[in-house]
C-alpha cells in the first residue's frame, strides 16, 4: 500500500471519527470500505497510529476506549471549551460513585451486596440514574430468595471514563487479612501487657507491617 | 443530588479541621496504649451547631462513613480502633440528631447497637484460651470498616478519572451532503409464496380459478408483448414470434396474443384477406 | 501576541468548533477567553485563516457559513462516511409482499384487479416502492375508464429470485401446501426480531476482540 494510499485511508478515518461523533472499532471503520479497497487489520492499525500523530499540536486527540477509536478534545482545552455550555458538568453524589464503584469493582453484584459493603439502603434513584446513563446494566440474578438483579458495568461506562478496560480502573486499596490483624491485635496485647511490666517495647513497624497474605490481594493485582 | 456538594465540606465546617487519613500514620502514636490511657490528648467534646447537623448527617454515606470520619479525627489506626472512645463520640452524633428530631436512617442505631455490644464484650475478662481471631469483638467490624473504606477510595478515585463533558468532549464535525444509499430489504421467494397463499385463502382462489403451470408462462409472455407494443405504433403479428423459440415458444406467443384480444387489452388489424396482421396495444390510442 | 499563544488560540479555536456541533461566529469564539487574554478580533481573523490552512490534506474542513465558523467533514469523503448512517433495511411489509405476488401470478394485472382479489386498497407506496426496486413496470394501460396502468414483472425480479422464468414459480396448486414453508417464515422473523430486541449488547465481539479487557462481560474473569 503506498503512501498516497495510506494518506487517503487516515483522512477517510478522520473524517468518518468526526461525523460520527462516538467510538468506532477498527472493524466498523474497516467496513466503511468497498470489499476491494478495505484496509487490513494491521493496515488500520497503522493508519491509526499515524493519525494520532497527526494530531500533535491540535485541539484534538484520537482516544482508544472500550468501544474502539475516538477524536476528542484534549483535557488542556476542557476549561475553555466547557464555557460553551450554559450547564456545569454534572456532579455525581458520593452514594452514586460508591455504588457504582462497587458494581465496577465487584460485578456481578446485586444491590443487596452493595448495601452491606456500604452500610445503607441503595435508593432506587441511584440504581436508575446508573441504568438510564447505561453505565450499568443487569446481567442476571443471583439464584437465592427473591432472586435479587446482578449488576455489571457496561462499554458506555468505560467509553464514559476513558477507560479501554476494567483494567484501566485504579487498583483497590489493600485490605488486611483478618487473622492477620487477628495476630496483630494479640501482639499488641501482649506488648501492652509488657509495656506495662516494663518489658521491650514492639516497633511500630510491626503494627501496619507489610500483610504478604492479603486475602483480597487478588483482585488488587488483576486491577493493575 | 444534594448531599454531593455538602459531602466535601461540611464535615470540616462543623468540626474542628479533620486530621487527613494520610497523616493519620503512625508515627504520632505513643509506642504503646493502655486501654482507657491512650497516651494521645483526647479531642475536646464535639459541639455541633443545631442547624448544622442536619448538613453534617447528610454529609455521610451512612453509618461506616461517619465511624470513619470519627477514626481518621482522632488519628486511629483502623485497626487498631479505642471502641470506647469511638462508640462515645459516636453516641453523642447520634444523640444530638435525636434531641433534634431529625430522621434518623435505621442503619445508624443498629450501628450504635453493635458499638455498645462490642464495648460490652471488651469489658470481659479476656479468656486466653480461646482462638484469638475469632475472640476479638471488633474484628467483624475492622473488616467492615476496612472494606468499605477501600470502596469510598475507589469512587474517590472514579472522580478523578477524566471523563466526558467535563474533562473532554466527543468531537464531531458537520457532515457534508451524503449520498443517500438506502439498501434494500432482503425477501425470500418463499415469503412472497407465503403471501400469496394468504392472499389465496382469503380470496378464495383456489375454487375459482385454475391457474396452470402452462398458464404462467402464458400470462408472462402477455406481459412481453405488451411492452413490446407500448409504443403508439402497429407492430406485425410474425415480428412477436421467435422461431429460435421452437414451437413451444411460438403457440406460447400465440396463446398469449389470443388471451390479450380476449381481454381486448390489444387491437388486432388486418387490412385485406391473408395480408399483414398487425397488433398495437389499445391504450396507446 | 507571540507565535506559541497564536497556536493556543488555534488549538482552543479548533476544539471548541469541535465539541460545539453547530457554527460559532468570532463573538462567541472570543468569548470563551478569559478578559485579560480574549484576542482581538483581527487575531481571531488571523487565526481562522491558520486554522483552515491547517485543515488541508485532512478529513474535515473549515467553513464560513451563515451563522459563522464550522468544522465539516470534507465532502470528496462522503461515500465513505454515508455508509455509517446506512440503516439496517427494514423488511418489507405484508401487503407489499401479496401485491408483488399477484403481480408476479396474474400478470398483467391492474392496481384495481389487485385490490379486488386482496380486499383492501393497494397503497401507492407499496407501487412506488416495487417500481423503484425495478421488480415491477408498467406494461400498458387497461382500455376500460381511467385508463388503469397494468403492471407485470421484470427480469431484474426473476434475476433477484435466481429464476429463468416466471415458469419456475411453483404452480399455484402447489402454493396451497406452503404450511411448512410459513412456519419456517415464522420461526425467521421471530429470530430476527429477538435479535433486534437484543438491544446494544449484541455488537459484535471485535469491539473489544482488540482490548485488554471486556466492558460488557460480566464475570470477574475480565478482570484477570
Amino acid at each position: 500500500m503506498n503512501e498516497e494510499n495510506l494518506r487517503r485511508i487516515q483522512a477517510i478515518t478522520e473524517a468518518a471519527l468526526l461525523a460520527a461523533g462516538k467510538p468506532l472499532n477498527l472493524d466498523q471503520l474497516r467496513e466503511l470500505f468497498d470489499e476491494h479497497e478495505r484496509p487490513a487489520r494491521q493496515v488500520m492499525e497503522h493508519v491509526m497510529c499515524q493519525l494520532a500523530a497527526a494530531c500533535d499540536g491540535r485541539g484534538f486527540e484520537l482516544k482508544k476506549v472500550a468501544s474502539g477509536y475516538r477524536l476528542q478534545v484534549r483535557e488542556e482545552y476542557a476549561p475553555w471549551v466547557g464555557r460553551l455550555f450554559e450547564e456545569r458538568p454534572q456532579r455525581y453524589s458520593r452514594a452514586l460513585l460508591e455504588t457504582l464503584a462497587l458494581i465496577a469493582y465487584r460485578q456481578p453484584i446485586t444491590r443487596g451486596e452493595i448495601e452491606e459493603i456500604r452500610g445503607v439502603t441503595v435508593s432506587s434513584n441511584i440504581v436508575r440514574t446508573l441504568l438510564e446513563r447505561e453505565w450499568v446494566r443487569v446481567v442476571g440474578h443471583r439464584d437465592v430468595p427473591g432472586r435479587p438483579a446482578m449488576y455489571a458495568t457496561t462499554r458506555q461506562f468505560l467509553d464514559y471514563f476513558n477507560l479501554t478496560g476494567l483494567d484501566q480502573l485504579p487498583p483497590l486499596s489493600e485490605v488486611r487479612d483478618l487473622e492477620e490483624i487477628g495476630r496483630e491485635i494479640e501482639k499488641n496485647m501482649q506488648a501492652e501487657i509488657e509495656f506495662e511490666a516494663g518489658g521491650p517495647a514492639p516497633e511500630p513497624d510491626d503494627v501496619a507491617g507489610d500483610d504478604a497474605g492479603d486475602a483480597d490481594s487478588a483482585d488488587h493485582q488483576t486491577l493493575h | 443530588m444534594t448531599d454531593d456538594t455538602m459531602s466535601n465540606t461540611a464535615p470540616a465546617e462543623v468540626t474542628e479541621p479533620a486530621v487527613a487519613s494520610g497523616s493519620a500514620d503512625q508515627s504520632g502514636m505513643p509506642l504503646a496504649r493502655v486501654s482507657g490511657k491512650p497516651l494521645v490528648d483526647l479531642p475536646k467534646d464535639l459541639y455541633i451547631p443545631p442547624d448544622a447537623l442536619a448538613v453534617f448527617l447528610e454529609a455521610f454515606e451512612g453509618p461506616l462513613d461517619l465511624l470513619l470520619y470519627l477514626i481518621r479525627r482522632q488519628n486511629m489506626n483502623i485497626l487498631d480502633i479505642d471502641v470506647s472512645e469511638i462508640t462515645r463520640q459516636y453516641m453523642d452524633y447520634i444523640s444530638a440528631v435525636e434531641a433534634m428530631r431529625f430522621e434518623l436512617a435505621a442503619e445508624y442505631l443498629v450501628m450504635a447497637a453493635t458499638l455498645a455490644e462490642i464495648k460490652s464484650r471488651m469489658l470481659l475478662p479476656r479468656q486466653e484460651s480461646e482462638d484469638d481471631e475469632e475472640s476479638d469483638p471488633r474484628a467483624e467490624l475492622i473488616r467492615r470498616l476496612q472494606q468499605y473504606e477501600r470502596f469510598k477510595k475507589a469512587a474517590e478515585d472514579l472522580e478523578e478519572i477524566p471523563r466526558m463533558e467535563r474533562d473532554t468532549f466527543a468531537g464531531s464535525a458537520a457532515l457534508p451532503r451524503l449520498p443517500n444509499s438506502q439498501p434494500h430489504p432482503e425477501v425470500d421467494l418463499k415469503e412472497i409464496l407465503y403471501a400469496l397463499q394468504g392472499v389465496l385463502m382469503r380470496a378464495d382462489l383456489f375454487t375459482s380459478h385454475h391457474v396452470e403451470r402452462e398458464k404462467l408462462s402464458t400470462r408472462e409472455r402477455m406481459s412481453a408483448i405488451l411492452s413490446v407494443l407500448s409504443g403508439d405504433s402497429f407492430v406485425s403479428f410474425e415480428s412477436l414470434f421467435t422461431p429460435e423459440e421452437g414451437r413451444l415458444g411460438v403457440v406460447v406467443t400465440f396463446l398469449a396474443t389470443l388471451e390479450l384480444i380476449k381481454e381486448q387489452l390489444v387491437e388486432i388489424v388486418q387490412t385485406e384477406v391473408f395480408g399483414q396482421i398487425h397488433l398495437r396495444a389499445r391504450a396507446a390510442n
